[in-house]
């Protein structure tokens, strides 16, 4: 049975709880994902989420294929970004295999992640309002800024959203200066969006009293249930891998890492938002000292390249959390012993019970809005 | 109807006596069953291609030129839907439920003046008469919930209800202060009430401090009455897949969207009689082609209220269920019956200009000290740190 | 003009009928808004406007919308209660003596010959502003005894579900 | 905070704004973004990929695809199927006689193209390719899959300069070498002459299709060519392609007997496994005799780029008639140091 | 309009007795309220007949009507509660079984 809280004493009327299971073919939840809720009336007394119908068995068919084969499947994780999935494979591969990266491939990456990054959590910020009841107003806007960053990713690497583009060693297509020129026209655009999203969005009155006091998420509990990512830094812990690991060269950009202090679903929204702006500081810098020279190591060969045996952990922060993949490798070394993918939209999901006990059925569709998860990742 | 009557009475001198009131029975009825929703088949056409406009895209336009057809596609399309019952739903009411939802819409017709002296019925309890069937539309929507068994719908039912309950004593306090101001109830005379001196605008109820608000309150009830953004949250989807017409389908789903929007486009007709002047307007004296002026005042103004429904319906989010309720009870209800208490003293008050700035001086000081009490509680402005 | 009556009056009677027969509660309520229409009906048929549009608005508005709630509060919510017999033990005594006063009242009727020939009253309709006026005229005492007994009931019934609450802590 | 309605009326001023420019928006795309699709099509950047395609160099049969199946290996979700074409005496030619992609399994990720060394399959931006079948229609075999250099040069200009460039220098130094190659390779065919792999014991075992299985006779044939193209990793007994080649309808392929290479010796080669490392290949062939030692270091795909299979190449380098060391193309550099050792330490070189 | 005031009288008088009917013949608690509304509608449109018939003299009928019709809105109220506080406590509505006279 489901873990309950006492009923709320209503005193009044004495009515019985309902058992109602939302999703998984439920318009907010984002994909295929289950909650089974017992409702006291409107309030949620008891939640548990339910998850892996879109389990694909992506750790399992990584071990059976060599490590460049695995690289296109990272791109099915989270897919909607796709390309900081691929850059946290081929961290864990180059820490294993100790594969050097040349300076111009370090700085694409860092350029396409931190595109990806914002394009993830301006689209992020549109479902929740979606949820949210706004029809879908702020999500076409977020999406009309996402197709120019995916008309980016389609010259580059050749696919929207499937973009395959990192190799081990490097990236795959150098960025001719064409591309370059419009990385920065879409980088100089994106701030008067992020303030029309702000105009829109951040003072509005349903807004604040829907999203403030809802689904808090205390400091120790997030510390303890490990969660990583916005969700984190929303409830106040300092933690970015950016910053930690200062891994790829992050260590070169200077921004600054927002925190909030309650962590409900208003300080999520909006420390994404200052997130975004945050990012466009990265952009412009990386875009600025963009070097030349080669954009992928020459010594990495494509068909059987080996890693000697050994094992190892390589993360990344991606827009959802802290990305991590554990590789072992024994000494056939073409293909992986073990594959394990850390993803942080399943471990950000752990405290959505504490988090919704106690509101109401309206607010558990917010806060699953704001916790931000893509079930690609979460059922692996 | 009266005027069409002595109209028609003498053409048909000689005939039976009962047939020219037939025909006069018969015109109004024609027009209110034809125009009304041949604009609601438009509304929903006009909404869908505003909210794409608002949105950065076009809109239905493959169906004739501009989505011109779309409505006769919508409509054909639930027509030949096939018509789900669910098992051991309580078949009579199930059926009923969507007759009983489109009937109060049309009735709210009948009362709401299109130019002068050509109401479809000119009673002279008009606006109470309205207020009357409109609650009956409270029974179509728990009926709905209440027979199709299924436990989201139940849950939409309730919160409809609730909804509809609570936001009908703002809605008719608001009426009660026009009622006062105008002196009668019928619609005819609130709309004579609002020409002053001849100047067909500067009469509207709306330019009074008192009628400002009155309009505010009005407006947002209306809203809240027929389920529209910011307040649909019977059929929130996010939350409740479609509130009380989830296991409706085909034809009964077409007639429970027909009296959801006729209802609001009926609160919109009423809105624009009772405060925005009906069919005032320059140019309604013209001889000949007063009576189609007016009327185009009229229709222009219900256009703009549909289209500000419309565009509110673009942008805000959705307000929580327990938040609608006090915001009901606690912001618009205490602002509607000072709003009472203020068109008394505005009676009373000879000198209209001096009457005008204390009016307005104490509504406003009420609306701020509302929003104090009701918004301290939950909005707080918060300032985000950053790491070293 | 009397075919109007006659329908009226039948619509009316039908749903008293059922409101008080019928097995299924939330059909019973039906049919009782079916009968408060009728009512509504014939008082626009006397010319009492203003009544039938108070009728109207408290009756079905209010009333039977209550009703509906009392309905779903006095029963699971969800599940259709269990078909309980209908009517009491001893049925038949209670019908008869409807039907005796039934009798007895249209015989008073019939008796009086006043009643008989009473004609209709003219054709113009009372104005809202004369019953306001009314309100606030000679019938100010009544008014001020019902906005206290109105005030009573709405503290009565709250009492009522508080006191409930109290004892239950 | 201003008035308690200030932000809902600034959300408003916001989408007011973004109403009015969707009609003053001139075709810049910045607030009127929707492509009427039937109607315009948005244009496709240069490096968008949809789908595979095999290129050729003037007519269809000269084909740049050689069947040496690196890509069938490569390929992570394993959607082409390769049979060699043999002449009538069963002699291997350098062209695929079969080449499907099962383009629903395919997930465009342009391995193939990266890993193919002869530039034979390039990915094409045509992404109209719905169909009504789920079966058949799906699978695009050779005839649908060839596309003409020239078409390639058309959507991807650059990069179809750059192979054109490569290709064109790779065949100077070929010729400049004029290393003549046993086998006689077609002159229409620039690119150096393929290995025609001799589908080697299949890496991986196939599931047979018991008789009895309720598959009508076209479901059957899909089953088969979905089984055998999906180098399913079960240990079951191998169909032998001829048996596949007959549920697959065509002509059966009678097995070559008389290949030039010799027939394995009765023990058979234990190295000749390509899924093994070159350690380990060494290992097992410690002690045995320098043809032997020069076969195990190759590939062990028998892709015949080198013009023999595997043990021929062995063979010829151990008789001397054959010196270039570089041919075994999927061994790459690997194979060709370990030749030049095993040849140093023989004292040949 | 020929109606003479008797008729409205019988009307108003088998509506009164369906009323008492249902009052003393059903068991459930609702339904005997449902009835008492039908015995006071049945009053109110006594009261409207003999106004209507009395050639509009004074404005007593309307206004006895109004306040009859309120007194029966809050007497329903108040009858509802009742209803509903004592399904809490005996957990039915059905007549028979309230008999003890404990609270």
């Amino acid at each position: 049975m489901i873990q309950q809280i006492s009923p709320i004493p209503t005193g009044m009327i004495e009515t019985q709880t309902i058992e109602v299971s939302i999703g998984p073919q439920h318009p907010s939840t984002h994909g295929v994902f289950r909650m089974d809720a017992v409702l006291d009336g409107e309030t949620v007394v008891g939640l548990k989420p339910v998850m892996g119908y879109l389990h694909r068995n992506h750790e399992q068919l990584a071990e059976r294929m060599t490590w460049l084969a695995s690289i296109p499947y990272t791109d099915r994780l989270d897919y909607f970004n796709s390309m900081t999935n691929n850059w946290a494979l081929c961290l864990s591969v180059e820490k294993l295999a100790g594969i050097k990266v040349p300076e111009r491939a370090e700085y694409i990456r860092v350029i396409v992640s931190e595109l990806t990054r914002i394009l993830n959590h301006s689209c992020v910020i549109g479902f929740m309002l979606q949820d949210l009841g706004a029809w879908g107003t702020p999500l076409l806007y977020a999406f009309r800024e996402r197709e120019k960053i995916l008309d980016l990713f389609e010259s580059l690497s050749g696919a929207r959203m499937m973009c395959n583009y990192m190799r081990f060693g490097g990236v795959r297509v150098d960025m001719t200066d064409a591309m370059v020129a419009q990385a920065k026209d879409i980088v100089a655009k994106f701030p008067r969006f992020l303030d029309e999203f702000e105009q829109l969005l951040s003072n509005n009155e349903v807004l604040l009293a829907r999203c403030q006091k809802v689904g808090i998420l205390p400091k120790e509990l997030a510390i303890n249930a490990s969660i990583s990512g916005p969700m984190a830094r929303a409830s106040g812990v300092d933690y970015d891998i950016r910053k930690v690991d200062k891994y790829g060269v992050y260590g070169r950009f200077d921004f600054r890492v927002p925190l909030g202090e309650v962590g409900d679903v208003y300080d999520r929204y909006y420390i994404r938002v200052l997130e975004m702006r945050e990012s466009i500081k990265i952009l412009n810098q990386a875009l600025r000292d963009l070097p030349a020279g080669a954009f992928v190591a020459p010594e990495v060969k494509l068909r059987n390249f080996k890693i000697p045996p050994g094992d190892g952990y390589g993360r990344v922060e991606a827009p959802k959390g802290e990305l991590g993949f554990y590789l072992v490798s024994d000494e056939g070394g073409k293909m992986p012993y073990r594959y394990h993918c850390r993803p942080p939209s399943f471990i950000n999901l752990t405290t959505l019970e504490d988090m919704c006990l106690g509101h109401k059925v309206a607010d558990v569709v917010i806060i699953l809005g704001s916790v931000d998860i893509v079930l690609g990742e979460v059922d692996r | 109807m009266e005027t069409i009557y002595q109209l028609i009475a003498g053409w048909f001198a000689g005939k039976p006596e009962w047939l020219p009131l037939a025909i006069a029975i018969a015109v109004p009825i024609l027009f209110i069953v034809g125009v009304y929703p041949a604009i609601f088949a438009y509304t929903t056409l006009v909404e869908r291609k505003a909210l794409g406009r608002v949105q950065n895209r076009y809109g239905p336009n493959r169906v004739g030129r501009w989505g011109i057809l779309q409505p006769l596609a919508d409509g054909l399309k639930l027509l030949t839907k096939e018509d789900i019952v669910p098992r051991d739903a309580d078949k009579f009411t199930h059926f009923l439920a969507p007759v009983i939802a489109v009937i109060p819409s049309v009735l709210l017709f009948a009362i709401v003046p299109i130019a002068p002296g050509l109401v479809p019925v000119n009673l002279n309890i008009g606006i109470l008469f309205a207020f009357a069937i409109s609650t009956a539309s409270v029974l179509a929507l728990f009926m709905g919930g209440w027979a199709s068994r299924n436990k989201f719908s139940l849950l939409g039912a309730m919160r409809a209800v609730a909804q509809v309950v609570s936001y009908e004593v703002p809605m008719v306090l608001a009426a009660v202060a026009v009622v006062m101001a105008a002196g009668s109830l019928s619609t005819l005379d609130i709309v004579k009430a609002q020409t002053r001196g001849g100047l067909e605008i500067a009469g509207w109820f709306v330019f009074q401090p008192w009628g400002f608000v009155g309009f505010v309150l009005f407006a947002i009830g209306a809203m809240a009455e027929s389920a529209r953004t910011p307040f649909d949250i019977p059929e929130a989807e996010s939350e409740i897949i479609a509130g009380y017409h989830t296991e409706y389908s085909g034809f009964k789903f077409a007639l429970f969207q027909l009296g959801e929007y006729l209802a609001a486009i009926a609160m919109a007709g009423i809105t624009v009689t009772m405060f925005l002047g009906g069919y005032l307007g320059p140019g309604i004296h013209i001889p000949y082609i007063g009576g189609f002026i007016a009327a185009f005042w009229f229709f222009l103004k219900l256009g703009c209220m549909i289209l500000l429904n419309i565009w509110i319906r673009g942008t805000w989010p959705r307000v929580r269920v327990d938040q609608l309720m006090g915001f009901a009870w606690k912001v618009l209800l205490p602002m509607s019956i000072l709003n009472i208490a203020v068109v008394g003293l505005w009676h009373f008050m000879g000198n209209k200009v001096l009457a005008w700035g204390v009016t307005a001086a104490i509504l406003g000081l009420a609306f701020v000290i509302l929003a104090k009490i009701s918004a301290a509680g939950n909005i707080e402005k918060r300032t985000y740190r950053y790491a070293n | 003009m009397d075919y109007a009556f006659w329908t009226i009056s039948g619509i009316t009677v039908l749903g008293a009928l059922l409101a008080v027969t019928l097995r299924n509660l939330v059909h019973c309520v039906l049919s009782l808004i079916l009968f408060f229409l009728g009512i509504a009906a014939h008082y626009f048929l006397l010319r009492a406007d203003f009544i039938g549009a108070v009728q109207i608005l408290i009756y079905i508005g209010a009333v039977a919308v209550l009703i509906l709630f009392a309905i779903m509060l006095t029963r699971n919510v969800t599940g259709e209660a269990g078909p309980q017999e209908v009517v009491g033990v001893k049925w038949w005594i209670g019908s008869l003596c409807a039907a005796l006063t039934a009798g007895l009242i249209s015989f008073a009727v019939r008796a009086d010959s006043v009643a008989e020939t009473l004609s209709p009253g003219p054709k113009a309709t009372v104005a809202v502003a004369d019953i306001g006026k009314g309100f606030v005229g000679n019938w100010i005492v009544p008014f001020e005894a019902m906005a206290v007994l109105l005030t009573a009931a709405l503290i009565g019934a709250v009492v009522i579900a508080l006191e409930e609450v109290r004892n239950r802590r | 905070m201003g008035f308690l309605g200030k932000g809902l009326f600034q959300g408003m001023a916001v989408t007011a704004r973004n109403f009015v420019g969707t009609y003053f928006d001139r075709g810049t795309r910045e607030k009127l973004v929707t492509y009427q699709y039937p109607e315009e099509k948005p244009p496709l950047p240069e490096n968008s990929r949809s789908f595979p395609f095999l290129v050729y160099d003037g007519t269809p049969d000269a084909m740049r695809c050689v069947a040496c199946k690196i890509c069938e290996t490569e390929c992570p979700p394993q959607c082409i199927y390769i049979v060699m074409d043999r002449d009538e005496k069963g002699k291997p030619q350098q062209r695929p006689k079969v080449f499907d992609i099962d383009i629903s399994v395919c997930m465009q990720c342009q391995i193939c193209v990266e890993v193919c060394p002869f530039e034979a399959i390039k990915m094409d931006n045509d992404y109209e390719k719905s169909q009504y079948g789920r079966f058949d229609d799906l699978i695009e075999h050779l005839p649908d899959l060839l596309k003409s250099n020239e078409y390639y040069n058309e959507i991807k200009p650059t990069e179809a300069k750059a192979v054109d460039a490569k290709l064109k220098a790779e065949a100077e130094k070929k010729a400049k070498k004029g290393t003549s190659k046993p086998a006689a390779a077609a002159p229409a065919k620039p690119a150096a002459p393929a290995p025609a792999p001799k589908p080697a014991t299949a890496p991986a075992g196939k599931i047979t299709i018991p008789e009895d299985a309720p598959f009508t006779a076209e479901q059957r044939a899909w089953l088969a060519g979905f089984l055998s193209a999906g180098g399913v990793a079960t240990s079951g007994t191998g169909v032998s392609p001829v048996a596949v080649a007959e549920t697959t309808g065509e002509t059966p392929v009678p097995l070559p007997e008389a290949t030039p290479a010799a027939e394995a010796p009765a023990g058979g080669w234990p190295w000749h496994d390509p899924g093994l490392g070159m350690s380990q290949r060494m290992d097992l062939v410690k002690a045995a005799p320098l043809a032997d030692k020069l076969m195990a270091a190759m590939a062990q795909t028998d892709c015949h780029a080198c013009g023999y299979d595997c043990r021929g190449y062995a063979d010829a380098i151990a008789a001397g008639s054959e010196t270039d060391l570089s041919l075994c193309l999927p061994g790459e550099a690997e194979t060709a140091k370990k030749l030049e050792e095993l040849m140093k330490e023989a004292g040949k070189l | 309009m020929t109606i003479p005031l008797g008729h409205y009288l019988i009307l108003a008088g088998i509506i009164f007795a369906i009323g008492l009917a249902g009052a003393l013949t059903r068991k459930n608690a609702i339904i005997v309220l449902i009835a008492i509304e039908l015995m006071f509608n049945a009053a109110i449109l006594n009261l409207i007949a003999f106004w209507h018939y009395k050639q509009f003299a004074a404005l007593t009928g309307q206004m006895f009507a109004i306040f009859a019709i309120s007194i029966a809105a809050a007497e329903s109220a108040i009858g509802l509660a009742l209803v509903i506080a004592i399904y809490r406590h005996y957990k039915s509505v059905d007549v028979d079984d309230i008999k003890s006279l404990k609270g």
